[in-house]
């Protein structure tokens, strides 16, 4: 066992690192991340060491990274994009949709696209306008894509070298405000398959889904949760696009409640679709309907509006109880 | 808007003369413009046919690249075998060159695949529908073809060019303009070839450019060039020289060439609605094929015999594209789950027995 | 009464003209709309009729006419664009999330954007690649947006132009391959608002819930249905974005039992939000869990499968059966 | 790259010395100088000080324009009351000549909204984060003074032009060419005005073009002149022609004002991880506020108790400013539904009731 003690940030500075050394074919490209690293640093050392053609700072435009990645692909490359910051994804949105999502499919297989576009996503870091956005329903909902997020620096580490692994293009979501969480990361364990869901923690009363940077409210709230003696399962999500479904149904039949939390805004998140789904496959099974913590319907607010704005551990209790009311 | 004739690169009047141009020359042999020849009139031909095809029902749609002959002749031959072409959804004639079979073109445009072929095995992309995303594509290609060090070795088998086709319109489109900047930022190995055939659908070059389109380069760093787009011989010139410079490790360049949409937009389009007859009469006098015919007959290439022969030969393929159309099997829809990702997901395996269940109870039922 | 017999298409066209009579700010901007009409003909005369500077052929960029439609909003004018097929939206994205639907937002209420895109949808008219396209959950997941979809030549007079009048942001979805079904329109009656469901068959079994081009299949279904003897009611969402829920609660308390119909992929559809909604309002009122009927997981397949991919009356009457069976 | 000394319009030398040039020239008066000196002044002032209530943890954020002055004041000098203005987020010496009170522009940067004026109150449009989408904007806006009529009549309050604001790096975005494209398609009264501070981030200008950004308007057919944007009497001479052009009906014109950014990109950046200190000090020589002052000093218009004075005015400047700042209301949650949309949605206001009902179960707690 080699055990390292990371941040989120720097699990996947060194999940890259390793899958940039076991294969030449990886570079890395995107706005800023030579010299500076990025601007949270996440690619920092890489060009120094790899040089600049295997991490290569790209022109100001996002379009334009995302586009020319799919010409690398099809050259042999494995490209893994960095867009700075969520809510400047949608130059490349057209890429994303129209180009990455479905070349494998238009050639039937001929060319695959083993592309990852690294996103870090989500609020709560005090940020201006276009800086805290969460747009996983947009590319879950687009078939051809996966979409993936870490909760946790052990996930972080091995999500980002499965998702270069990876012969389909991953949309990897970075929790951007649990960058600098911390944990001990065994960098000689096999890890579990990038499409799949986990318990992080047992319980029998309920069962709360989440994902990225929800997962540590749920968890805390869990937490408090036991304290009032009521013994919540938290299911970290891990994939987006496919859902890990037969986790979510198993752990739901088993305790016959749900909540989804996502920071996304509530109409259209992945919270519909999980309840959808759910409220289907266990109709006969279900104490309470699946209820969903989301961000309110606005566009994100101004940052000193956010706490109120998040889920929090107050909003998922509350949710919580009402779902123990039913 | 300055007068194009004086800006652009011709070796082949309209009346099929020869003449001479400072910077470029053509320098190939007889057989090798007889040869273009046979290029131009058998995509005519397959152009013709798939345009037949359509009207018959038999495609849903054909765009057609009547007119635009010599434009993608002239720039497909000067191609090598490494080269990579990156098209839009008009490049019936660079394909043609490239070696991929007719049949194959045909496939999209009747509704069995979206595409379908693998673009490795002529080194030629799938077509792009969207206006202007293969020129990002290509330029990303050859940042790639730069990293693994294929360009300015001077083996003439390694150094690797690829080449980006687009129309008049896509200049418009933020991605073609963002690839302008990528290709100057890495000095990548690509070769942005417009065909400006004057028309994006309805609407006139001018809505999208005041000044002659290869002027677009000079506000990007690199080098513009307009060709007589009805001019193999020049297209071929030009397109060589911007290919060779791009392998040599000397970055992008832009071709304008200036040509003509003969016939119209799509097979859905109605030109009438907006452009007039007489335009159409003017470029019929600039004819690409019809110059060089005159040419090689002139010097004594060609004669009547040959020209039945190649027509037989061109008719013999258009069967031939016709009947391999007409056998293209449909797509099933229960195979097309395995399509979507390399790997493929439990969800969509789910999802597929699901279709596949419910499909056969039809069948039952019958 | 002043009743006219229209297509959708010419509905449509009808509506666009009397809302660039009634307001000279009305603008209409688009690739191909003046001398050609439109590649559906849905702005013929429209350029003739009202000058070059009203009906504006843009240059080859939706991004470009998606962004100057923001600008000329702010300088007073109502854009009405046209993107000519749904899937070329891709590349104005970025105007649409980032700045039409949060400029009112950003400039706290100084700034509206009383801009309509117009965007034929939909599959099932043998086209290629990227033209047969259901983007509608994209827009109807993005805050400060309005979306919604005619499916009759009615509707199409009247949205039209509530769209036009509307003073925010609309995404207006056109059933493209519906664009020739005609009908009586009245065009003096007085219309029902924007943004409201209704139903459109009255039934006590169970609720088909459906908007744009599969309200035709639906209402077939429930012909096909009764002739077995099953009542089935059909709502017309309408509005995709606000939903009507009052409208679509009222109905499904009813009839105990629903079924969501559209051509987008299922996951992540609008069926899975609507259904979220429905089982957290009625959990026990409900028979049956809200089934769904969509789009493949696919990336929209060659013409020639079309067929099979998209949701006709035999695979709505069998999610009827199978809700039935409940 | 050719050397910007020989291209770039320059009237009065990093040492204060009044210079001639065959195309433009400064016609104002002393009067008029020392007044941008003084914008320049207050604007560096009020960016010093909202760097400090960064520092302090006032602002979440803030993007200095320190450096800048001269490019922003001389521009927007330029402009008249009905002319409009499209900035980034890096225009507060433009905000500062157009009126705009220095603590309107902190809203957004100390988090308590996302910007928040009202555009038309001094047609200074809202700060856009996203990189060049502005330029669209400010084209669309053009677009629009046009169709009203409002360019080429000769009456000086009626012709409007616009002006939009951007970086070197925001020329690579496609939205910025697409706005190259539609100004010029349709004879916009724009100029698109970009500040070359030679750094993107930790990217240097040559990531983004090998030549000078200037040139990038040959491509698009409409004139692109580059401006030494530490010297203000260049810039308002050059912004003036290129406004007036614009508003005579004349088109589109691209500036590229040569300058420097001497912070860091914003607080969050540390720029010595990308870039070398002695760049910072050859550029200090440069300064835009140091040699108007000695120009103006050598002529005797301003004396050390004029600075003085205007020091103090400055200082108070800022410290309304800070107390601007510090008494901004936070945003109310509560009240954030109403600002979605014009036309509230029935959605919405359950939302709004149900947060209120949970906001208030806590107050009850309490
Ligand atoms: C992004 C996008 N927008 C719109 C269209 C619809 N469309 C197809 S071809 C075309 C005109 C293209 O003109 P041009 O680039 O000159 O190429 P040409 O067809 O003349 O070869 C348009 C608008 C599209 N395919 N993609
Ligand atoms: C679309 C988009 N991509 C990335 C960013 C992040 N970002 C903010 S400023 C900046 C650099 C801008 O450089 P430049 O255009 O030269 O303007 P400057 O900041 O130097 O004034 C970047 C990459 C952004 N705001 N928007
Ligand atoms: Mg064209
Ligand atoms: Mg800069």
């Amino acid at each position: 066992m080699a055990v390292e003690k990371l941040t989120l940030g720097k699990a996947l500075n060194a999940g890259l690192r390793r899958a940039m050394e076991a294969d030449p074919k990886v570079v890395l490209a995107g706005e800023d991340i030579g010299a500076l690293g990025g601007v949270f640093r996440i690619t920092e050392g890489l060009q120094k060491d790899f040089g600049e053609s295997r991490v290569i700072d790209s022109p100001l435009a996002e379009s334009g990274i995302l586009g020319t990645a799919v010409g690398m692909a099809m050259r042999g490359y494995r490209p893994v994009c960095e867009v700075q910051f969520d809510g400047f994804v949608f130059p490349a949105f057209d890429q994303i949709v129209t180009q990455w999502a479905k070349m494998h499919n238009r050639t039937l297989g001929a060319v695959k696209m083993p592309i990852v576009l690294r996103l870090p996503f989500g609020g709560g870091i005090g940020a201006v306008e276009h800086h805290s956005e969460s747009p996983e329903a947009y590319f879950a909902h687009t078939p051809g894509l996966k979409v993936v997020s870490p909760s946790n620096p052990v996930d972080a580490y091995w999500m980002i070298q499965q998702a270069i692994a990876s012969e389909d293009p991953v949309v990897f979501l970075e929790p951007k405000r649990r960058y600098h969480e911390k944990a001990e990361v065994d960098v000689e364990a096999s890890p579990r398959p990038l499409h799949e869901a986990v318990v992080a923690r047992p319980g029998k009363d309920l069962t709360l889904l989440a994902y990225g940077p929800m997962m540590k409210t749920c968890l805390q709230a869990a937490d408090a949760a036991a304290e009032e003696g009521v013994d919540i399962e938290v299911v970290d999500l891990r994939t987006l696009a496919p859902l890990d479904m037969p986790t979510i149904i198993e752990s739901v039949r088993r305790t016959t409640r749900a909540v989804v939390v996502h920071e996304a805004p509530l109409s259209g998140g992945l919270g519909g679709e999980i309840a959808a789904r759910l409220h289907e496959t266990l109709f006969y099974d279900m104490e309470a309907p699946v209820l969903r913590v989301g961000g309110y319907d606005l566009p994100y607010p101004p940052s000193r509006a956010e706490d109120e704005y998040l889920p929090d551990l107050d909003r998922v209790l509350d949710a919580v109880d009402r779902s123990l009311a039913h | 808007m300055a007068d194009p004739a004086h800006e652009m690169v011709q070796l082949l009047t309209p009346e099929g003369e020869r003449v001479e141009h400072p910077d470029f020359t053509f320098d190939g042999s007889d057989e090798d413009v007889a040869g273009y020849l046979r290029d131009m009139v058998m995509t005519r031909r397959l152009d013709n046919e798939a345009t037949a095809l359509q009207r018959q029902g038999e495609l849903g749609l054909w765009a057609p690249c009547l007119g635009q002959e010599a434009a993608q002749v002239g720039s497909g031959r000067a191609t090598r075998a490494q080269d990579v072409v990156f098209p839009s959804y008009r490049e019936h004639g660079v394909a043609w060159t490239r070696g991929v079979k007719p049949v194959t073109l045909l496939g999209l445009f009747r509704g069995v695949s979206l595409g379908g072929w693998d673009p490795h095995a002529n080194y030629f992309a799938p077509y792009a529908i969207v206006i202007g995303t293969q020129a990002l594509h290509g330029t990303g290609y050859a940042m790639g073809v730069l990293n693994d060090g294929a360009v300015g070795t001077g083996d003439p088998d390694r150094d690797t060019a690829v080449v980006t086709y687009f129309g008049d319109g896509a200049t418009s489109q933020g991605d073609v303009n963002e690839a302008f900047v990528f290709a100057n930022s890495y000095t990548a190995p690509v070769v942005f070839f417009c065909q400006n055939n004057q028309w994006a659908i309805s609407e006139p070059i001018t809505r999208q450019s005041k000044i002659p389109l290869y002027r677009r380069a000079d506000g990007f760093g690199f080098p513009g060039i307009q060709v007589d787009g009805n001019d193999v011989l020049a297209v071929h010139a030009v397109t060589t020289w911007a290919l060779n410079r791009a392998r040599n490790g000397e970055g992008p360049a832009l071709i304008e060439a200036f040509t003509y949409r003969m016939g119209a937009h799509t097979t859905s389009d109605d030109p009438t609605k907006y452009r007039l007859a007489e335009e159409l009469e003017t470029w019929k006098l600039k004819d690409p094929i019809e110059r060089v015919k005159a040419y090689l007959a002139r010097r004594g290439v060609i004669d009547q015999a040959w020209l039945d022969d190649l027509q037989a030969e061109a008719d013999d393929m258009a069967a031939e594209m016709r009947a391999g159309c007409l056998a293209l099997p449909d797509p099933d829809m229960g195979d097309l789950f395995d399509l979507v990702y390399a790997e493929q997901t439990e969800h969509l395996r789910e999802q597929q027995a699901e279709y596949r269940a419910y499909a056969a109870s039809f069948e039952e039922e019958n």
